[in-house]
């Protein structure tokens, strides 16, 4: 019988998925064995009609990549689940939107806006980029930008999520042996909806330093300080996102002495990231005094920004009322 | 929606602690104090319990405001946790005000058991400045806004 | 008249389209090279912490991360005005290094390197890794996948992870390294030095042994007489960490030499409506269109300008195949795009040597890797030498370090202009009379790879890999022929 | 839809259905809240009446409901009656949730539209909460029979009697050498007069005698561990230097120790005692303690007097602080309060012009067995005074100060005056703001006392000064102070002056506070569990607070207090074992991280960390279920039954009806 069809499609996304699996070294090799990839971009020769011609559900395993900027990729991501058992999130911008996610801070018109008003940007004119635009030669177009980004779950029934910026690539390697395992019947599969290649609890489960009760009486600025690099960098002072972030990357950043900045999202459960942060934050803050707690949080120069880094776009909120109203 | 003729009516989720905001408007209640009807209460043990998901779900959900209740400073009946609910009070409106969501949109009560008067006033107060605000109606990419439960009730 | 539609990754995938237009007369009037992406880092950088940009624009390409990550942290250096220790330089640029030794191997073994050893006109099939493989020997594949290994481990011992480093901040780094970590660093470099001497190695016996490539190589159909851009250190030798942005013209004498701080003084991007990419020339040049000359202020940013624009290798064995390099291809400056390939592999062998270099700096262990910011934070520039080109972040914040404006000039983005033009001029050699070379799609594919354009930060093409479909329509605009063909 | 829900609107006769459609509510609830699992939906006229409390119980036996909900009045009302309702049919009575559409709803609105909409979203809500509701236990945990009583003044002794002649164990903890308290320092005892000591002293022996009374003087608090019916509580005796199990009390020591110390304590400074000493005579339990910070021996290494003349070789200079643990139930603070310090107020003088007395230094002045024998004499030893001021509300009712009443200061500046005249015949004037006698016989005294012929004059003092301005202030104390009444200045000269000072919490409340984990008011009294309904409870279960601790009283309401305190203790003794809400803070070990930010996030010690797997944990009987950790986790890893995320999270979608226009976040496609 013919091997299960492998696919992996790249959204809105930097290309840190891809290089994370390209990471994985020889163990690609297992998936070539295992699988027969049947569209891969980055990789391999292969068209989206292609696709199209294929049956529903032929593809066995689809890792998608990215998050849904433009009408393209939502276009792909429908066509992609459509054709595929296994859909999985595959990093933080299908999963949670990432740091491309922040754009929904604000309208996408500004966000066009400022990338054409540099001070470099030569614009006498004031051109703004047209999905479709009549030159002298005839039409042509390029696609349209979503008014703010969404996350695959917010755009297709998505199977399993697989977080990281990018997944670890010991994580990769686990994921896909698992799944191999379990096309061999040696393994079962985690229930629907599962997050995949991570922990159940949060970074500091896995960070190597010290740490004591809690209480914060000033928030700092990791360049600002010499900080201990023993000691819990939050206790610190230093805004650490490690406490809610899902563990699974073995608490890269903070053992490397930076913060960390939540690349893998919410811990297994949570509702909202950013609230969790918000109310963990404020509930060490050492003080009861009006005053001085604004005083405290002035220390902390962007919350909504630290809080909702990787996951404004997956948040309750999911954007600011700027951005909606375009 | 409201037509042009009935005036914009605030859907209010409230917050209150089982112990002194919830009691003082059971005090307005066997007092016969009246208020505006747009606020719908919960009941949580204590502020401090207050989990400023529930305040993003409310908002998100199609409330137009939130009202977070507690006793006075001092008098908790955990001792010091609605000191905790206001700290989380100052750092979530922070983040709130960068979500383009204005300031007067949560609110922060500090009502005893015996303050079922001012309970009562300070909602009418808070629905009058709500409905100057005028509606929320948070956009979810791709869904339905979802807003005051008026038609949906009457329809 | 007729439209010819080139769909790297077809129109519904999008990452990055070609679309030729024909005259009456069934020759190319017009070519358009479309990027459909944006995702305004310019704007929601905005409101952020100056330290969270080396994290922030990281994101901006996952295939080039780490010059997204040292441009910021130097943009942010600057914005607090801050001196960063020898060893939290050294230390930078020893990541970089390694970095650049990865990246380059990955390009000329994976994706531009196969066009050269298996040739042009082998089989598509043929023409990717695995034919190097059995062409070179087995061994090589190893020693690429060894190559990368290594590199990703300096990355992370330096940068703490090996996708997206984290610990550059403002005034140096979070963490510096142990003396055992130096063996280590040095002993991998040391081979990166015989890996990069053994590729050259490759390419001399394939490549110049064989004249056809040679005859390939100095062609008209990639040459472009344009401006060169590049870094260099105070002796004008060619540094990707830091220094001076040196222009050399189509004549290769040097046309201007900017602190980065003025780059703006001398770079404007010209706007067009049909993409979401910017096209940077020479502001005080002028734009001309997308022309080459002295005239039009088109200029390139790749290993060949960087040659172009040093006057040699800060290392001797890199410096001893610069002067190779040269005297081969008939002297300075080199106009053939091909020639990127055989400058990356001298850029290579220098980021081994500098590698080596570093890691065997008496200071590199030393734990003064950072100084604490003193100054109020206002404007900074950032620039390094990213693998494909000039990379600059430009930052402005408020007296809390907050970020109130930001303005980024991405590595390929310099090219955009001259790989348009080279598909242009590949097009108008072989489209002739409205009929269609079948070497079209090689022979652009070829264009485009030499510029190993990455676009990550914009279409997510990983460098080079340009899955290619040409649809060419009749004056009715029914498809008459369909050409496929891809990288590998 | 796995779960039968069935939902009760309730009409309470015309209070609720007089604004709220309950008719159209029920109807609407069993049409929209299909989806939700309601069965049924039915409107009666009381639900709490045992016919409406049937129609459920009917309900859930005949149609197998496995959650009920009842639209009617305030939890805090019936919220029990239908629980235990639910738990007649067989159903665990924490399924079953009572929403407010009364107080909440019809009694405070008008609209009657708006009214019946807001019902209908409230319904909405409490089924969508109950959907998550799990069935529960209260927690049950046993009484230790044993109570901590902390603090040896009247309220303290009361209490320690009323519980051990019930037949219980106490330990009374005193951290002076002797009980007895401030009482022990008075002289007479207002309105009856009679003597402190005489109506004290028995009391006192009774407590040194009692057997189920383990009395630990000389001793202090240090630790407490634990909760309501098992606290461990260490406590740390202090050397007295005297082996307790041989001395007699007979008093050769202090009689043969020659060094004199004044004594700052029980005499307020008026006199002195030995370095060896008992307090004073009538002191329980009898044995002294050597003071071994003026002790010669231990500032110069030799004397030991003492020790020389002990008939039984009691004297053990190298006694060392001794730490005991005991095991108790419930806890009694009656750590009483400390004497405004008069200092404070320089215009007053106290400190500088020698015939400036406090109120607690006149109490020895006027004690028999006081520095003067009982003679009401001047700082020289002889001369009696002919006119004594008696200012009221020194350091009380002032902002500057204490803004509260003192309670006492009236009745004891009319004592004062009383015996002033009784012993010394001298003219006495009175300052006050406003005289308040509210207490039994209190006002009958004062009348006495405006027979008796005591000057008032009513304004409060500016100043007491010996600033002479007419030859006839000479050598006198001189009174400033307007007379509102006649509202002109006046300037009374005087020979003794008495500062009714104020009383205050004890210096170290707050600590003590902390100590057992109870709150202090602004003033640091010790907050009571309700101002009215509960003045002896504090917000902590298992402990209790008497006397002065709690706020200014005078001695009835001390003892008093002291005996309530004693019967809440006991009934909780009686009931040896008790059940807590089950309203608690769980945390998840495999999702905790061990960040310990939840550590210090709970006012009562209810979490701990584990350094061994670095994970924290709640202890459910400690833990009161406020839910602030539950909110506080980063890692989500905390979860309130009785109020979990998932049950407020479906109660706010319950209230703006999303569960009825969206039963989830849709997905396109």
């Amino acid at each position: 019988m013919s091997k299960p069809k492998f696919a992996m499609y790249w959204a809105a996304s930097c290309g840190g998925c891809e290089i994370a699996v390209l990471n994985i070294h020889e163990k690609i090799l297992d998936v070539d064995a295992a699988f027969e990839v049947v569209f891969w971009p980055v990789a391999m020769d292969a068209k989206y009609k292609d696709v199209e011609a294929m049956a529903d559900g032929e593809i066995t395993l689809c890792l998608f990549n990215g998050g849904m900027r433009n009408d393209e990729n939502e276009h792909i991501a429908h066509l992609l689940r459509k054709k595929s058992k296994i859909m999985v999130a595959f990093g933080s911008c299908a999963c949670e939107g990432c740091i491309p996610g922040l754009a929904n801070f604000s309208p996408i018109k500004e966000i066009i806006d400022t990338a054409f008003t540099t001070i470099t940007t030569d614009n006498p004119e004031n051109i703004r980029p047209q999905s479709s635009f009549t030159m002298p030669e005839g039409i042509i177009t390029i696609p349209t930008l979503n008014p703010v980004l969404k996350t695959l779950g917010q755009t297709v029934d998505v199977d399993y999520f697989m977080p990281g910026c990018p997944p670890e690539s010991h994580q990769i390697e686990a994921v896909v042996g698992l799944v191999i395992a379990a096309l061999n019947g040696k393994a079962e599969l985690p229930p629907k909806g599962a997050t995949i290649g991570a922990g159940t609890t949060t970074v500091c489960d896995d960070c190597p330093r010290k740490r004591n009760l809690k209480t914060i009486k000033e928030f700092g600025r990791i360049q600002l300080m010499k900080a201990d690099p023993e000691l819990c960098l939050l206790e610190q002072g230093i805004p650490c996102n490690g406490p809610a972030t899902r563990n699974g990357c073995n608490a890269r950043c903070p053992s490397a002495g930076a913060q960390c900045i939540g690349c893998y999202g919410p811990a297994e459960g949570v509702v909202d990231y950013g609230a969790r942060l918000i109310s963990a934050f404020a509930s060490v803050i050492d003080s009861n005094k009006p005053d001085e707690i604004d005083k405290i949080l002035d220390g902390l120069v962007d919350p909504a920004g630290q809080f909702y880094r990787f996951n404004l776009a997956g948040s309750l909120l999911r954007s600011s009322k700027y951005a909606q109203k375009g | 929606m409201t037509e042009e003729s009935k005036p914009f009516e605030p859907v209010i989720i409230g917050f209150t602690c089982n112990w002194c905001s919830y009691r003082a408007a059971d005090m307005a209640g066997t007092a016969r104090m009246k208020y505006a009807p747009n606020i719908r209460l919960i009941r949580l043990m204590c502020s401090g319990r207050l989990d400023p998901t529930f305040v993003f779900k409310a908002f998100a959900g199609g409330a137009d405001a939130v009202l977070i209740s507690g006793c006075h400073p001092g008098d908790c009946h955990y001792v010091e946790q609605n000191y905790k609910a206001m700290r989380r009070f100052h750092l979530l409106k922070r983040v709130l005000v960068q979500m383009g969501i204005e300031p007067g949109r949560l609110k922060l009560l500090w009502a005893s058991a015996a303050e079922g008067a001012i309970f009562a006033a300070e909602i009418n107060k808070f629905t009058e400045e709500v409905r100057a605000l005028g509606p929320l109606n948070w956009a979810q990419p791709g869904e339905q806004v979802s807003t005051p439960i008026m038609e949906e009730v009457t329809a | 008249m007729q439209r010819i539609t080139i769909d790297p990754i077809t129109r519904l995938e999008g990452h990055g389209k070609i679309e030729i237009f024909l005259n009456e007369q069934g020759n190319v009037t017009n070519t358009y090279f479309q990027i459909p992406e944006l995702r305004g880092f310019e704007r929601f950088c905005v409101g952020r912490p100056v330290e969270e940009m080396p994290l922030l624009t990281n994101r901006i390409c996952g295939v080039c991360p780490e010059a997204h990550h040292m441009a910021a942290a130097k943009a942010a250096d600057a914005v607090y005005k801050v001196e960063v220790p020898r060893t939290g330089k050294m230390l930078r640029e020893l990541l970089y290094s390694a970095f650049y030794a990865t990246d380059h191997t990955t390009h000329f073994y994976a994706l531009g390197g196969p066009d050269f050893i298996m040739g042009p006109d082998a089989p598509v099939a043929e023409r990717n890794i695995l034919g190097v493989i059995h062409k070179v020997g087995l061994e090589i594949g190893g020693k690429v996948i060894q190559m990368r290994k290594f590199g990703h481990t300096v990355v992370e011992m330096i940068g703490g992870r090996k996708v997206h480093p984290c610990t550059s901040i403002p005034g140096g780094l979070t963490k510096g390294i142990t003396e055992e970590q130096r063996k280590e660093i040095e002993q991998m470099g040391r081979w990166a030095i015989e890996f990069a001497q053994f590729s050259l190695q490759a390419f001399n016996d394939i490549v110049l042994g064989n004249k056809t490539y040679v005859d390939l190589i100095l062609g008209d159909i990639y040459t472009h007489k344009t401006y060169y851009m590049g870094m260099v250190d105070e002796k004008n030798k060619v540094n990707f960490y830091d220094g001076k942005v040196r222009v050399v013209g189509p004549d290769g004498k040097e046309y201007v030499k900017y602190e980065p701080k003025d780059y703006a003084a001398h770079i404007a991007e010209h706007v067009e409506p049909w993409t979401y990419l910017k096209f940077p020339y020479l502001k005080n040049v002028g734009w001309k269109g997308f022309v080459d000359g002295p005239e039009s202020g088109v200029y390139m940013a790749t290993p060949l300008s960087r040659l172009n624009a040093s006057d040699g290798m800060a290392t001797p064995l890199a410096q001893a195949e610069y002067e190779k390099f040269y005297s081969t291809l008939g002297g300075k400056p080199v106009h053939q795009r091909l020639a990127i390939h055989w400058a990356r592999l001298i850029e290579l062998l220098y980021a081994a040597e500098r590698w080596v270099e570093l890691a065997t700096d008496p200071e590199i262990t030393s734990p003064n890797f950072h100084a604490i910011p003193t100054a109020v934070p206002s404007e900074g520039v950032g620039i390094v030498e990213a693998p494909r080109g000039t990379l600059t972040h430009h930052y402005w914040t408020d007296e809390r370090g907050v970020v109130t404006k930001v303005n980024l000039i991405v590595g390929t983005t310099n090219n955009y202009a001259p790989i348009t033009m080279s598909i242009k001029k590949a097009a108008e050699n072989l489209i002739k009379k409205g009929n269609v070379n079948e070497g079209l799609l090689n022979m652009v594919e070829m264009a485009f790879r030499a510029y190993d354009p990455c676009f990550g930060c914009a279409t997510h093409s990983l460098p080079g890999r340009m899955p290619l479909e040409i649809t060419i329509h009749d004056a009715q605009g029914n498809p008459i022929n369909n050409l496929k063909q891809f990288c590998d | 839809m796995s779960e039968r829900i069935g939902v009760y609107i309730c009409h309470c006769g015309t209070n609720i259905a007089g604004i709220v459609d309950v008719a159209d509510v029920s109807k609407w609830a069993g049409e929209k809240l299909e989806d939700n699992g309601v069965v049924i939906s039915r409107d009666y006229k009381f639900m709490c009446s045992s016919l409406g409390q049937e129609l459920i119980q009917k309900d859930i036996k005949e149609k197998n409901l496995t959650r009920v909900v009842v639209a009617a009045c305030s939890p805090h009302l019936h919220e029990k009656t239908f629980r235990n309702a639910s738990k007649g049919a067989g159903l665990n009575p924490y399924l079953c949730e009572l929403v407010s559409i009364r107080e909440q709803d019809s009694w405070v609105h008008t609209d009657k539209v708006a009214a019946t909409q807001k019902a209908k979203a409230i319904v909405s809500g409490g089924v969508a909460r109950v959907m998550h509701h799990e069935a529960l236990e209260p927690l049950r945990v046993p009484i230790h029979p044993a109570t901590l009583v902390v603090g040896g003044g009247i309220a303290g002794i009361q209490a320690a009697l009323e519980i051990a002649d019930a037949g219980f164990q106490v330990y009374l903890v005193e951290r002076e050498p002797s009980i007895g308290g401030h009482m022990a320092q008075f002289d007479k005892t207002f309105p009856t007069l009679d003597c402190s000591a005489c109506i004290l002293t028995p009391k006192m022996v009774d407590v040194g005698n009692h057997a189920n009374i383990t009395l630990l003087t000389w001793s202090e608090v240090m630790k407490v561990d634990g909760y309501v019916g098992n606290f461990a509580v260490t406590i740390k005796k202090k050397p007295r230097y005297i082996k307790t199990e041989d001395c007699t009390g007979c008093g050769i020591c202090w009689e043969k120790c020659p060094k004199k110390v004044v004594d700052n304590v029980f005499e307020a400074g008026m006199g002195n005692r030995k370095a060896v000493y008992v307090p004073f005579p009538q002191a329980v339990p009898k044995y002294p303690v050597i003071d071994d910070v003026n002790c010669t021996y231990y500032l110069k290494g030799t004397c030991k007097a003492c020790e020389k003349f002990c008939p039984t070789n009691a004297i053990d200079f190298n006694q060392k602080p001794e730490e005991i643990t005991v095991e108790v139930g419930n806890i009694i603070l009656a750590t009483g309060y400390d004497l405004f310090d008069a200092r404070r107020i320089p215009q007053y003088g106290y400190g500088k012009l020698a015939n400036v007395y406090t109120s607690l230094e006149f109490e020895r002045l006027c004690n028999a067995a006081g520095p003067t024998g009982g003679n009401i004499v001047l700082r020289d030893g002889k001369t009696p005074p002919k006119t004594v001021g008696i200012v009221h509300c020194v350091g009380s009712r002032d902002k500057n100060y204490n803004g509260y009443c003192s309670a006492i200061c009236c009745m004891q500046s009319l004592k004062f005056a009383h015996l002033v005249r009784e012993r010394t015949g001298a003219e006495v004037y009175n300052f006050y703001i406003d005289i308040r006698t509210p207490s039994k016989g209190y006002e009958e005294f004062y009348q006495r006392l405006l027979e008796e012929g005591t000057r008032f004059v009513r304004g409060k003092v500016a100043e007491i000064t010996s600033m002479a301005r007419v030859p006839e202030e000479e050598g006198k104390l001189i009174i400033q102070v307007e007379d509102t009444l006649i509202g002109k200045q006046r300037r009374i000269p005087v020979d003794m002056v008495v500062l009714s000072a104020g009383i205050q919490s004890r210096h170290d409340s707050k600590e003590v506070a902390k100590l057992f984990g109870i709150s202090c008011s602004a003033d640091n009294w010790f907050i009571e569990r309700h101002p009215k309904l509960d003045p002896v409870a504090t917000m902590t279960e298992g402990i209790y607070i008497a006397g002065c601790v709690q706020g200014p009283k005078d001695i009835p309401a001390s003892v008093s207090q002291g005996a309530a305190a004693a019967a809440r203790v006991l009934g909780k003794i009686q009931q040896k074992e008790i059940a807590l809400e089950p309203v608690r803070a769980t945390i998840n070990q495999d999702q905790c991280s061990g960040c310990r930010i939840c550590n210090n996030m709970c006012p009562f010690n209810a979490i701990l960390f584990h350094e061994d797997n670095m994970v924290s944990e709640v202890n459910p009987a400690l833990c009161q279920g406020c839910g602030t950790c539950v909110a506080g986790c980063p890692a989500g890893a905390i979860s309130g039954t009785g109020f979990s995320n998932e049950q407020v999270l479906s109660q706010i979608d319950g209230l703006l009806l999303l569960n009825i226009s969206r039963m989830a976040v849709p997905v396109e496609s």
